[in-house]
């Protein structure tokens, strides 16, 4: 079992290696040199005002919200999908069940107008 | 079981898919320049080498030898992970996706010993034939959102911080469609370990029976890899280069290869899904596989040079109000289906 | 390559340890929150141990609601805790004082 | 691969489904406002779900067994508690009309997650496996987290719900880790299971922090001392009708999965658990009690009254007996019907929003609402537990229980208790008719729901104290379902 | 016996409460007048009981028994011998003057008040003729609620709730624990044998392990003593009584301090005889102390209700102390001086009200002279004054006489001690009667009150009568209870006489 993830393993630590050694290449090899300018952040090369980290619209809050209830809910399907054909009519029902629920939430976000961006 | 010798050929395995991979995302790269010049009427680069085709070892030379920038105002740590984090993300989906059946004997012997290469999948076309490969394929992937996110808001940059917002709420409203859509693949195969998925196609692709999957899967794909007509993130006029603004040097060069990257890996998964992956007559499984993936990627360069850009509201709607209930639907249409057919 | 069930349930164990440490000394409602979130994969972690270590599916099972319990747990605290954020300019509880803790 | 599809039964769980169909029914009405729907109705739907749910109960009444792979009990224990439920949540969602429409909130997702939380409930009741416990549990909690907060602008019920949903959350996780731990020490989920393997000697170490950590967990939730630091605040900070709701609910549901697991799961081991329970039992009588008698605000000191309260009902469990059940059974309905028309009371004087909270705002309500008054002072004399009220009689078959059992101590500690306790309740009742109004309280906006809720609960507290045969058949004859 | 009579006599008032609760408040005529016709009508009702019971049994009479509550062995079951004929009547007799003695007394809350007064009745009577623990308890408590509200509500603006909280919390104290001992017994019965029952006559035969009837008696008898009141408990009733208004203390001192010493009576020492004698010194030794101390306390008072209330502390040793001889003379005493002190006390309680009700004052000094501006009250004060000192020919004279008859043949210490309160009793009450009546009329209010109305004549006529009656003939009276008693010392004789068995067998085993 274990044994099946060693290549994993292996191949995490390849690609790894290319991350880090690409990086750290370039980081070798290029040179640096600072301007006052050239340390600004880039706003099309005007003199950048406020601060970058500033609050952001809720929006992309709640569709991280959305998308961690729903993602979950997902989840489940993935062991059903596969043992579907040993379940047959009662595991379609069963689902059709979770999905209708599912669909329901989806419905009142939606009439909520929560998926609406502006 | 002789582990240093299992692992030895392990590495030489990986490692040659793992050029061959690099090779291929950074001739894409010249691939969709040479497409789109060819879409637009035009030649595409053709002065490094016959065709053009040193082209990405040029830039590649470039790229390395580049001032390699970080900006004093950004959180050092993190701007120099996020790219990490990026090329990390579109190179491990790899691991886990067949390109073909068998490559090597089940029996070699080396140096005198006989090595059993059944353990692990040594001698079949996948580096790892693990059985949650599609749940690994996903997890993996589901890590880029964090690169982007964090190249955003490290590069202490407006529009890289919207930028990286934007692409997190596109992928996480994507991965939502790209999940959904496979359950009815996953239905039909029984399995989550691809090369059974693919073994399940031998006799017709799936794309056969999941037409819609099929589509759902391909449009969240090009979600999921911010390509266009999805490519808010950085789109030029808005946003300058998203969250990529900040970066320069191998660095960039790495969150270019990690985009690249998800292309072909978005291919090479949806022939694998869809497209029948290895099978094909009378060419050998690699290459079929290769054939297929091309042609997806071709796909999506053809599309890049047709399609014009979504607004981000239009893309938020599609993901959730469209496609997430056409997910729904096809899945139970497959259970149906499956049942009475 | 049998680990044995110690090990797990001894990273387990840590685990909830730290999360409990962290739910209790921390003051920041989103670290509070992460140490809870810690604290409940501590518990499917050991649950994962116990259900290979019985050969029994049961564990694994239970795990997939709890994910799917920690997923609502989150949803609701975030949306919580920004609703606080916009309110009252702070999501440390120590700030959060209008009745007595 | 071959699956035993296992055959279940969807009437056995009818109750359960009903409430979250109509549950989701409120939500796709609240989104879309179907025509004819007015959006102020939507308690009506609430309601005539609770109502299906009951006829739902009273049918299954006497059906015996367990369904959906043991997973979910089917008995009358469960059912009892089902009724329980389902009177508190009828209850809570007409004492939530006015308030709601007060806030201009008549949202249908606040009943949608009543109506949860009350499935949530069930699901614990009828729990027959740590999972559906667990999972019935967290159905109950996640809906009064929102719920707790319901009042986004509120920086009282903001805090209220964050506050919950931490510790809430916490205390969920020692529940959980104490059920990996008996999984880990036994290799089964399933309570009957449990039981054996634990009654033919299997405990062990593991076991051990597993029951420990389910005596943390359950009494994070039915709010027992120690772990009882949530309760006032987030009573205080909650709308009141949902501190109403979850202040019958949550400690009902989770003292009717505490009952099952230490009476179905832990009998053998009685004695490594009763001395533990007796401590707490005292110290949450005691420190309920005497706190509450510091308290202004009317919302808090039902709130550390309610702790009180759960040491009381603790003292049934530390019996141990089928008179201990039952009184832990009848106590349940009683303080349901008693504290949701206390809070009822509350609801209706505090007019505006949340004003007239200090119980001193209740001076000269005694004779300028004789009405009201009259209610709230039953209400007040059977928390106090005096006869003929329901809360005597719970409060006697609890001590009776405890008596029997030889815990002749305990039984005295809680009598004493209930002596502190006529203090502050009893302060209510003279601050109502011996204290001069300070000013003309205005009109008292009355809802006719809710004005027959309320008459209906004080005359259901003097019924079930009157006549206490008829409830005590019904909890013996779901007692006997735990073997006791 | 067929007709419920007591059933009638618990549940009429609850009627009256019920009509009065739909009548409008503004009538005040009407409400007034329907709690007295429902008053004088219970007490029309209860007659049946003297003339139908037979005092020659000490059977239970009137029983009705109906299962109330199977599961647990709790029935409704009722029944009065001859202790409690008395009681009972005493309550009815004493209801409906209360309600025509507040007639104008009580101007604001009419409704609430009449409400209370019959809802109190109901939980009076319920007491007295309760024969089933369960029952008794519930009644008990009962009887709590509107007392408390009576004394909140009506009482003296001052201090009515300090007084109504302490009231309420005292006897709660004693109420509870005395739950925790019913249960106990309760269990302990069944353990025994096998019956689970709260039948008080069987608890009677129950062979009960000394150490547990010890803990037992204590924990009846300090319910039992709150309510006496006894001496180091007694703290809650110069309060309650002080602060209550005037009907509010009639009907403390007439009849719920009954329950305390009927409690003793009925319940303490028939179910616990072994304690009851071990407990005898000490409780006879707290009666004479609340003899002399109710005495000596109320000599110094200045406040004329709160002198007649000490002076309730000092009479009810008496009665405890008779009740504790375990002998024919001292407990019919002790039960006739029960009634003696209702009537009596409950009477001077009214006359110190309605001289209140004039000038809103009850302190001695603001008096003086009284007599010459109202003779009628004056005589009425002087009689009832007799009587709660015991002069002879007056009812106080007969229950004290009996209660120190007893006394002496069982202890004459006490006896002694007990008859120096008789002699306080004297000097406090004519003292307070000289500074209240004779003397010259010092303040100028006090020189144009009205003489009693008619109204007030008539409420303490009827009082007078009973007064004169039992001094004169309290055969009467003790007839009825001769039964009773005589079974009640029996079984307390019986009771000794085994214990000495056991005693002996001991000494000789010893010796042996």
């Amino acid at each position: 079992m274990l044994i099946d993830y060693l290549p994993i393993l292996v191949y995490l630590v390849i690609a790894l290696g290319v991350a880090v050694g690409m990086v750290a290449l370039s980081e070798a090899l290029g040179k640096k040199t600072h301007t006052a300018v050239k340390d600004l952040p880039y706003e099309c090369g005007m003199i950048p005002s406020g601060d970058a980290r500033s609050r952001y619209s809720v929006k992309f809050f709640v569709i991280a919200m959305f998308f961690l209830v729903f993602d979950i809910e997902a989840i489940f399907l993935y062991p059903w999908a596969v043992i579907y054909r040993a379940l047959g009519l009662f595991g379609l029902i069963e689902m059709g069940i979770f999905i209708l629920v599912l669909a329901v939430g989806l419905a009142y976000v939606w009439g909520k107008g929560a998926l609406q961006w502006e | 079981m002789n582990l240093p010798l299992l692992v030895g050929v392990l590495v030489v395995k990986t490692l040659i898919v793992f050029v061959v991979f690099l090779t291929t995302i950074a001739y894409v790269v010249l691939m969709e320049r040479k497409v789109l010049g060819f879409l637009q009427f035009r030649y595409g680069p053709n002065r490094v080498g016959p065709w053009g085709l040193l082209q990405p070892l040029a830039d590649a030379i470039k790229l390395i030898f580049k001032e390699d920038f970080t900006p004093p105002s950004a959180n050092k740590v993190l701007f120099v992970l996020a790219p990490m984090i990026v090329g990390l993300t579109a190179f491990l989906p790899l691991a886990a996706i067949p390109f073909a059946d068998k490559i090597l004997p089940d029996q070699i012997t080396i140096y005198g010993q006989t090595l059993d290469l059944t353990v692990a999948s040594l001698n079949r076309g996948v580096i790892a034939d693990v059985n949650i490969g599609i749940l690994y394929i996903f997890a993996v992937a589901g890590m880029a959102v964090y690169g982007a996110v964090i190249g955003g808001w490290a590069s202490n940059n407006k529009y890289s911080l919207l930028g990286g917002l934007r692409l997190s709420a596109q992928m996480i409203s994507y991965e939502l469609a790209l999940g959904l859509s496979i359950i009815g693949v996953l239905m039909l195969a029984g399995s989550l370990s691809l090369v059974k998925i693919v073994e399940a196609q031998k006799d017709m692709w799936f794309i056969v029976y999941q037409p819609l999957g099929f589509i759902l899967f391909l449009t969240a794909a090009f979600a999921e890899c911010a390509r266009t007509p999805f490519d808010l993130i950085e789109c030029e006029n808005e946003l300058v280069a998203g969250y990529q603004t900040e970066y320069s040097s191998m660095k960039w060069g790495l969150l270019m290869m990690g985009e690249y990257g998800h292309v072909v890996i978005a291919s090479a998964l949806t022939t694998t899904l869809y497209l029948g992956g290895w099978y094909g007559p009378y060419l050998p499984p690699v290459v079929w596989f290769l054939l297929k993936t091309f042609a997806v990627i071709f796909f999506f360069i053809w599309v890049r040079g047709t399609f014009p850009r979504f607004r981000f509201d239009q893309l938020m709607y599609l993901g959730w109000k469209v496609m997430l209930p056409l997910a729904l639907v096809n899945i139970l249409i497959t259970g149906v289906a499956m049942l009475y057919f | 390559m049998v680990m044995p069930i110690t090990y797990y349930l001894a990273v387990s164990c840590a685990l909830f340890a730290i999360g409990v440490v962290g739910v209790l000394i921390r003051r920041n409602a989103i670290i509070i929150f992460m140490c809870i979130e810690m604290m409940l994969n501590a518990v499917n972690l050991a649950l994962i141990a116990f259900s290979d270590y019985y050969k029994a599916i049961d564990g694994q099972m239970f795990v997939f609601f709890v994910m799917v319990v920690a997923a609502a747990e989150v949803a609701v605290g975030l949306a919580l805790i920004y609703v606080i954020f916009r309110n009252k300019g702070t999501v440390y509880v120590d700030e959060l004082n209008i009745m007595k803790w | 691969m071959s699956i035993d599809i296992p055959s279940i039964s969807l009437t056995n769980i009818g109750p359960l489904i009903t409430l979250s169909v109509a549950g989701l029914l409120l939500l796709l009405v609240d989104a879309f406002s179907i025509k004819g729907v007015k959006k102020g109705h939507f308690h009506q739907i609430a309601l005539t779900a609770v109502l299906i749910a009951l006829v739902q109960t009273v049918w299954l009444w006497d059906r015996q067994g367990a369904d959906f792979s043991r997973m979910i009990y089917v008995d009358n224990f469960s059912f009892y508690f089902y009724v329980v439920f389902l009177i508190g949540t009828g209850i809570s969602v007409a004492l939530s009309i006015r308030y709601m429409e007060e806030y201009h909130k008549s949202c249908g997702e606040y009943y949608a997650l009543m109506l949860f939380a009350a499935v949530g409930m069930m699901l614990l009741a009828a729990g027959g496996n740590l999972v559906t416990i667990f999972l019935g549990v967290e159905v109950l909690s996640i809906p009064i987290y929102i719920l707790s907060g319901m009042f986004r602008e509120e920086a009282k019920s903001n805090e209220a719900a964050l506050k919950y949903l931490l510790l809430g959350g916490f205390s969920s996780a020692f529940l959980l880790f104490g059920m990996a731990m008996l999984y880990g020490g036994t290799g089964t989920m399933y309570l009957a299971d449990l039981a054996k393997v634990i009654k033919s000697g299997g405990m062990n170490p593991l076991t051990y922090l597993g029951l420990g950590l389910l005596v943390v967990g359950f009494g994070f939730k039915v709010s027992l001392v120690p772990f009882h630091m949530w309760t006032p605040d987030v009573y205080e900070g909650a709308p009141t009708s949902i501190t109403a709701f979850m202040s019958v609910g949550t400690k009902a549901a989770a003292f009717a999965a505490f009952l099952r697991v230490f009476m179905e799961v832990f009998p053998s081991v009685r004695m490594d658990w009763d001395m533990l329970l007796w401590v707490v039992a005292v110290a949450t009588m005691t420190i309920g009690n005497v706190t509450a008698l510091a308290q202004t605000n009317i919302k808090r000191m039902l709130a550390y009254s309610s702790i009180a309260h759960a040491g009381y009902i603790l003292v049934g469990l530390v019996a141990g007996n089928q008179l201990g059940g039952i009184g832990i059974l009848y106590y349940l309905l009683a303080y349901t019907l008693m504290n949701l028309g206390a809070f009822g009371v509350v609801i209706l004087v505090s007019r505006k929003k949340d004003s007239c909270l200090n119980i001193y705002d209740y001076s000269g309500v005694g004779f300028q609402y004789p009405g009201m008054a009259l209610l709230m002072s039953v209400f007040m004399f059977s928390l106090v537990g005096m006869p003929p009220t329901a809360g005597f009689i719970g409060k006697f078959y609890i001590f009776s229980a405890a008596v029997e059992a030889g815990y002749i101590w305990l039984v005295i500690i809680g009598v004493l208790n209930s002596l502190i306790s006529v203090y502050y309740y009893l302060r209510i009742i003279v601050i109502m008719y011996m204290y001069p109004a300070e000013a003309d309280l205005g009109p008292v906006p009355l809802n006719a729901t809710m004005t027959t809720t309320l008459v209906f609960s004080a005359i259901a507290v003097l019924a079930i104290g009157i006549f206490p045969n008829s409830i005590y058949n019904l909890a013996l004859s779901s007692v006997k379902i735990l073997g006791i | 016996m067929n007709f419920p009579i007591l059933s009638i006599l618990i549940l009429l008032p609850m009627v009256g409460v019920a009509l009065i609760m739909m009548l409008n408040r503004e009538n005040q005529w009407l409400i007034k007048g329907t709690a007295m016709a429902f008053a004088l009508l219970e007490f029309i009702i209860s007659l049946p009981l003297w003339f139908g019971f037979d005092g020659g049994s000490a059977a239970m009479q009137f029983v009705e028994r109906y299962s109330w509550f199977p599961a647990y062995g709790i029935s409704y079951y009722i029944g009065i011998d001859g202790i409690s004929l008395l009681l009972v009547l005493l309550t009815t007799f004493i209801t409906p003057i209360c309600v025509l003695a507040c007639w104008e007394d009580i101007q604001s809350k009419v409704k609430e008040f009449m409400i209370c007064l019959l809802f109190l009745q109901t939980g009076m009577i319920g007491v007295f003729v309760s024969l089933d623990l369960f029952l008794f308890y519930i009644f008990w408590e009962i009887m709590l609620i509107p007392m408390y509200l009576l004394i909140g509500v009506w009482g003296n603006p001052a201090r009515r709730i300090y007084a109504a909280v302490k009231f309420f919390i005292f006897t709660m104290v004693g109420s509870l624990l005395m739950l925790v001992a019913i249960l106990v017994l309760y269990f302990y019965n069944y353990k025994v044998t096998g019956v689970y029952t709260f039948d008080l006559l069987k608890m009677y035969g129950l062979q009960i392990p000394f150490m547990m009837q010890f803990w037992m008696f204590l924990a009846f008898g300090l319910a039992f003593a709150i309510k006496v009141p006894m001496f180091p408990v007694h703290t809650w009733l110069p309060d309650a009584h002080t602060e209550a208004p005037t009907v509010g203390s009639v009907i403390l001192a007439a009849v719920l301090l009954k329950m305390g010493t009927y409690g003793f009576l009925r319940f303490n020492m028939p179910m616990f005889p072994d304690a009851a004698w071990y407990f005898v010194p000490l409780f006879s030794i707290l009666a004479v102390i609340g003899i002399v101390y109710g005495a000596l306390v109320s000599l110094v008072q200045v406040d004329l209700k709160r002198l007649v209330a000490f002076s309730s502390v000092s009479h009810l040793g008496f009665v405890m102390l008779g009740l504790f001889t375990y002998t024919m003379a001292g407990v019919q005493g002790g039960i006739i001086q029960m009634i003696n002190h209702g009537l009596s006390t409950g009477a001077l309680f009214l006359i110190v009200g309605m001289v209140y009700e004039r000038r809103h004052t009850r302190m001695i000094a603001d008096f003086g002279g009284l007599s010459k501006v109202m003779p009628v009250y004056a005589t009425i004060f002087m009689v009832v004054t007799l009587s709660s000192i015991g002069l002879p020919g007056l009812n106080g004279f007969v229950g004290e006489y009996l209660i120190l008859l007893g006394a002496f043949k069982t202890n004459k210490v006490f006896a002694i001690f007990a008859a120096s309160g008789v002699i306080f009793a004297a000097a406090y009450m004519l003292w307070m009667f000289q500074r209240v009546m004779f003397g010259t009329i010092t303040n100028e209010k006090n020189r144009n009150l009205k003489d009693l109305s008619m109204r007030e004549v008539v409420v303490l006529l009827p009082i007078l009568v009973f007064i004169v009656w039992i001094g004169v003939y309290p055969n009467t009276f003790l007839d009825k209870t001769k039964a009773s008693t005589a079974n009640f010392v029996a079984m307390m004789e019986k009771a000794k006489a085994t214990k000495v068995a056991v005693a002996d067998v001991m000494v000789k085993g010893d010796q042996r």
